[in-house]
């Protein structure tokens, strides 16, 4: 089983990356940039067969240590390479 | 945290009440007006009132402060205090708190209290060019203080590493007090010319006023203002209650102000701290006794329909007001372009006295900016009294041998303590060379950083010192203490002590004991001031540090700074070399009430256990023996030097010896009992490394000035030997030092 | 000799680099904004240390890609020398000019400590006047040194005596300990360690010193 | 038109962080973890209406800027918010 998380810093929230990157490509010529923002993936493999209990657990993961939920959102994807990917996102 | 109002711009009781205030102030608001607030009026009233910008219970209390001398130019009131170092030269520096952020996310927290605290400092002109950070956190085995612990470090590192200024000092404690409400406080030490010192004045009328910096988002309104139905519907979810910080833009911003600078067309700079643009414009115009007027359209922003209100209010980093001279404003424009910052004129300084505020066409916002200051609440809150402490006797149940323990597991359980334990793991993350001026820092394990002025032979020394232990115990006595601290540590490198910054970090105010503590700790610090001619110059409250009704121990923290004149005359921990002697300065009584020793040792760190008298300062010893240390120094007569404080005579020997790689002998010559001369905490006393010639001459003349001195021991060797109490291999006994720390980090 | 220092937006060891070019070579270097497009007549050209654009994206990614670095590249492949500390390492290997890249160190923390060198060549334009010694102690100062290089352009750095500098306690994960390296003709340096910082016995050390000399005496 | 690019280091090239991450999450009882990869997102908010156009700028952008190709891997989605999002990726 594979979970894949995006971390992405909340609405409202000041991202100097994404700040910085915007302007630097729009310096390099890329005029059609009007914003960015940066945000993280974790892809993780999960020794298990249960794609529900899976989700459960990566929520767990996801409060406890891989998000910082005061600033940062996220979205889980379990990929069971068996079955398809089961959608059905959480934030 | 406050619990979010209800969804209304109608200014009703209860939004009132939402914005803390009482219907007291209300009254005066509204007879000051003569009608009602508005929501944006009332978002004012209420942040300019809040204890953080009105210092509404502290206030008549810092008054008692010493806060002149013969070396400040600025002392409490502007953004930081400012001191003459000589030769045209000023050093401008403070300390501020940010542990409620810290707390909550405690990497963004520390960041931005780091970026805080620089703006304060360069906003009057100064190049910053040094950092400290004084950190309190809870019981190591609390669940949350290792993530906090790594959270703040990496955060103070991240912001301070990034804009390039070395974090060269600072001080850890743990106690379970602190479970709850982590205490972070950054100091800053900054650089100017005497006589281009920048204040923030806005005198005169007509004036541009300019915003700078970064753009204006809806961070850090809080909960209390979560009152206007005006947001549109997702501006609550955009309303995040942490600020990041951004290191890059805080550097432009440096470089920006300081070309500009240069210039001669700024004629008063506030940088936006808390309560951003209400506290910079109103405190601007009224030093400079003068109105503004705002456009808010013209406020650089972040986000889509902002309101008044949210501009107001909010806490976005970075961002710096001023009021430029007419005719200079393409200067600025063109300085802050090439620095890639936002800049933007926004308003003008008026002949009206008042804050006038525009905002789509509308005025949203009149108020006279004198009462926002004149009226502003000053309470008197009440008080305990001290409770009588008793002083712990010594007794042959203090002794190590009789309690089934020996001095060798003693030495290790001191060394392997919390805070005694070394912070490696914290300061490696600390970028402390860059500039090229780092003389000593953490590494050293001493007693003051010091930092050279560049490009001359001069150097200031810097230090943050508190024993939360002793104040706790005797607030009055533990102020005096923390300030006669500073003084040692400055003394111990040769250097002048000047002045002081303080963080005073308190509990609830509202509780009669808390308030107590208040009160004595700063008359202790006054005492001590007074007394040392040691003044303070500049300092932050932070107050209500307290969870389900428990306070933290009480925190006095205070930032000394020192001048070392001659880089040729000065001293370190470092310097002791093998055939070296041992002296002792300052009298010993063996005191050890309230020591590290009782603590951990005699088990005084129980919440059950008796409270017993800290050891007092004796301020009239306590100015003759850094007088006289600091001669010593000067007169190259000492080859290391270091004071006595926790876990006394014992670990002050022991920290000199992991400084310089050489052990040492300690000879037990005196009546007292030997666990009582070795880790008594008796105050002002020195540890001093000095070579044969050196020896009488520093003894005698100490007799001639009534400072008590005698030869404690030799250096040399590979073992810490204290004659007939322990004998440790220095290798083995540095590496606990050293481990104790990543150890726990790691595990 | 006349040296320049290039400054980028939150460059912070510019001055560090400056103050060293002028004690060693008693000649004060230019300042080089990052938005100039050609490089002044200079003999040689420092890259300093510090967090240009904050070193968000990756670092160095972003200074590598300003104006002058055209113009430094087009120099540098005609055998004008350049060193960068640091930062500048980031940005040379952003550049192209040095292989490799440098990754977050492997205990995810910012270091900063003296660290001991072992100097690996010493026939380098960069590290001649170190006669007899080979061993220098160097602060460090960086949250991504750890230096990643394929088998390849490892074998390739090795076998023709292009890494300069190895650390002797590897601090970040570094491949092969490699704390510096060249490029194929030898004008260029890249390095971890501040040798700006090791030049005052009072703050930093000295061995960073001959590091100058070496160049000073190589364009003589 | 909006882009998201996902940079993920190549394989082989060590991922401190996500080993690091892998081994925290086993330390924290979260046993099926077997392995962990850290990446990141950067999503651009261009103004124009060329889905084909704006794939080819910021295949540019990547390649100059975005991605380090000595050591990472990126993708690119572009989602045009008037039509669906158009597939096809590219590394
Ligand atoms: N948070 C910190 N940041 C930087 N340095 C620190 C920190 N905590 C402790 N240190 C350093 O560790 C050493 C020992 O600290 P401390 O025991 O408070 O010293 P002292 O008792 O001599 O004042 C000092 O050099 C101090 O600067
Ligand atoms: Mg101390």
């Amino acid at each position: 089983m594979k979970a894949i998380i995006h971390i992405g810093l909340k609405p409202g929230v000041l991202d100097p990356q994404g700040r910085t990157i915007a302007r630097s490509l729009s310096h390099m010529g890329f005029g059609s940039v009007t914003n960015a923002r940066q945000g993280k993936t974790i892809e993780l493999e999960l020794d298990t067969q249960d794609a529900g209990q899976a989700r459960i657990d990566v929520e767990k993961m996801c409060k406890q240590l891989l998000a910082n939920v005061v600033i940062e959102d996220y979205q889980i994807e379990i990929i069971d390479e068996k079955a398809e990917e089961i959608p059905e996102n959480t934030t | 945290m406050k619990k979010m109002p209800k969804k209304t711009s109608k200014v009703t009781p209860e939004v009132v009440k939402e914005h803390g205030l009482s219907e007291q102030e209300y009254e005066i608001i509204c007879d000051r007006l003569g009608r009602k607030p508005n929501i944006t009026e009332l978002g004012i009233f209420s942040v300019m009132w809040s204890e953080h910008c009105s210092y509404k219970s502290s206030r008549r209390h810092l008054k008692k402060m010493l806060t002149t001398g013969k070396r400040v130019i600025q002392g409490p009131g502007e953004n930081a205090g400012v001191i003459d170092i000589d030769d045209g030269d000023a050093i401008i520096f403070k300390m501020e708190s940010h542990n409620h952020p810290s707390y909550i996310e405690p990497y963004q927290g520390a960041a931005t209290g780091v970026g805080g605290i620089m703006r304060d400092v360069f906003t009057m002109g100064a190049r910053p060019i040094a950092n400290l950070n004084a950190l309190r956190f809870g019981d190591p085995s609390h669940p949350k203080t290792k993530t906090l612990l790594a959270g703040v470090v990496h955060g103070i590192g991240g912001y301070g590493n990034c804009v390039g200024v070395p974090t060269v000092g600072g001080e850890t404690n743990f106690h379970r007090g602190y479970n709850d409400n982590i205490l972070v406080n950054a100091m800053c030490v900054g650089l100017a010319k005497a006589d281009k010192v920048f204040y923030s004045a806005a005198k005169g009328v007509g004036n541009p006023i300019f915003y700078v910096g970064s753009n204006t988002g809806r961070d850090g309104i809080h909960g209390a203002t979560m009152a206007s139905a005006e947001f549109d519907d997702d501006s609550e979810e955009k309303r995040p209650t942490v600020q990041v910080g951004d290191p890059f833009t805080e550097k432009l911003l440096i470089e920006a102000c300081m070309e500009l600078m240069a210039t001669d067309a700024i004629i008063a700079i506030q940088d936006m701290g808390a309560a951003g643009l209400t506290s910079s414009s109103i405190e601007m115009a009224d030093k400079g006794g003068v109105g503004v007027k705002l456009l808010l359209d013209k406020v650089p922003q972040r986000e889509t329909g902002m309101t008044p209100y949210e501009m107001m209010l909010s806490e976005s980093q970075e961002r710096m007001l001023m009021v430029l001279k007419p005719g200079k404003e393409q200067i600025a424009i063109d300085i802050f372009n090439k620095w890639d910052l936002d800049v933007a004129e926004i308003g003008i300084t008026t002949d009206t006295g008042h804050l006038v505020l525009h905002h789509k066409g509308k005025t949203v916002c009149d108020i006279p900016i004198a009462p926002l200051g004149d009226d502003a609440p000053n309470l008197d809150r009440p008080y305990s009294a001290p409770k009588n402490l008793d002083i712990l006797e010594n007794g042959s149940m203090h002794d190590p041998l009789t309690r089934g323990t020996d001095y060798n597991t003693v030495v290790t359980t001191l060394i392997t303590s919390p805070d005694i334990a070394s912070k490696r793991w914290i300061w490696e993350q600390y970028d402390r060379s860059v500039m090229g001026d780092t003389i000593d820092n953490s590494s050293s394990g001493g007693d003051a950083a010091i930092v050279r002025i560049h490009g001359t032979n001069k150097a200031v020394a810097i230090t943050t010192d508190c024993t939360p232990r002793y104040v706790a115990a005797d607030a009055f006595e533990g102020g005096k203490q923390a300030v006669a601290e500073t003084w040692r540590n400055l003394s111990c490198t040769g250097a002048e002590p000047i002045a002081i910054t303080d963080c005073l970090n308190f509990g609830n105010p509202e509780r009669k004991d808390v308030m107590g503590q208040f009160v004595r700790a700063i008359e202790g610090i006054n005492a001590a001031c007074r007394a040392l001619k040691y003044p303070v110059v500049s300092g932050n409250v932070s107050l209500y540090n307290e969870t389900n009704g428990q306070a933290i121990p009480p925190t006095p923290c205070i930032g000394g700074v020192g001048l070392i004149k001659d880089l040729n005359r000065f001293s370190t921990i470092k310097g002791a070399r093998a055939g070296d002697h041992l002296v002792l300065l300052g009298k010993t009584d063996g005191w050890l009430g309230s020591s590290l020793y009782a603590h951990l040792v005699l088990g005084h760190d129980r919440v059950d256990a008796p409270v017993y008298a800290p050891p007092p300062v004796d301020l009239t010893a306590e100015k003759a023996g850094g007088e006289y240390v600091r001669r010593l120094v000067r007169d190259r007569r000492v080859q290391a030097a270091h004071d006595l404080s926790d876990g006394g005579l014992a670990l002050a020997a022991i920290e000199m010896a992991f400084a310089s790689g050489f052990g040492f002998t300690l000879k037990h010559a005196c009546d007292l009992p030997l666990y009582a001369w070795l880790f008594g905490e008796d105050q002002g006393r020195y540890l001093l490394a000095v070579d044969d010639n050196s020896l009488n001459p520093i003894i005698s003349t100490a007799r001639t000035l009534n400072i008590p001195a005698q030869k404690v021991g030799v250096i040399g060797g590979d073992r810490l030997v204290a004659t007939g109490a322990f004998d440790l291999s220095l290798q083995d006994t540095h590496m606990q030092y050293e481990n104790w720390l990543p150890a726990y980090m790691d595990a | 000799m006349q040296s320049a220092v290039i400054v980028f937006p939150a460059s912070n060891c510019d001055r560090d680099a400056a103050t060293a070019l002028a004690k060693i070579t008693g000649r004060k270097p230019l300042m080089v904004w990052h938005q100039e497009t050609s490089l002044p007549p200079v003999d040689f050209v420092v890259i300093p240390g510090g967090f240009s654009y904050g070193d968000y994206l990756r670092s160095g990614a972003i200074a590598a890609r300003s104006p002058i670095l055209k113009d430094i590249i087009k120099k540098a492949e005609t055998g004008l020398p350049v060193a960068g500390f640091c930062n500048g390492f980031q940005i040379l290997t952003e550049a192209g000019l040095l292989p490799g890249a440098l990754m977050r160190n492997k205990g995810l923390r910012f270091i900063c400590r003296p660290q001991r060198l072992k100097i690996v060549n010493k026939d380098t334009m960069f590290t001649r006047a170190y006669k007899d010694t080979n061993e220098i102690t160097i602060p460090i100062a960086h949250f991504d040194g750890n230096y990643f290089a394929d088998r390849e352009t490892l074998n390739k750095l090795r076998s023709s005596g292009r890494i300069v500098f190895k650390y002797l306690d590897n601090p970040n994960g570094s491949v092969n300990d490699i704390a510096g390296i060249c490029n194929k003709a030898g004008n260029v340096l890249g390095m971890m360690p501040h040798p700006e910082r090791a030049v005052d016995p009072l703050t930093g050390g000295t061995d960073g010193i001959c590091l100058f000399k070496s160049v000073l005496e190589a364009i003589r």
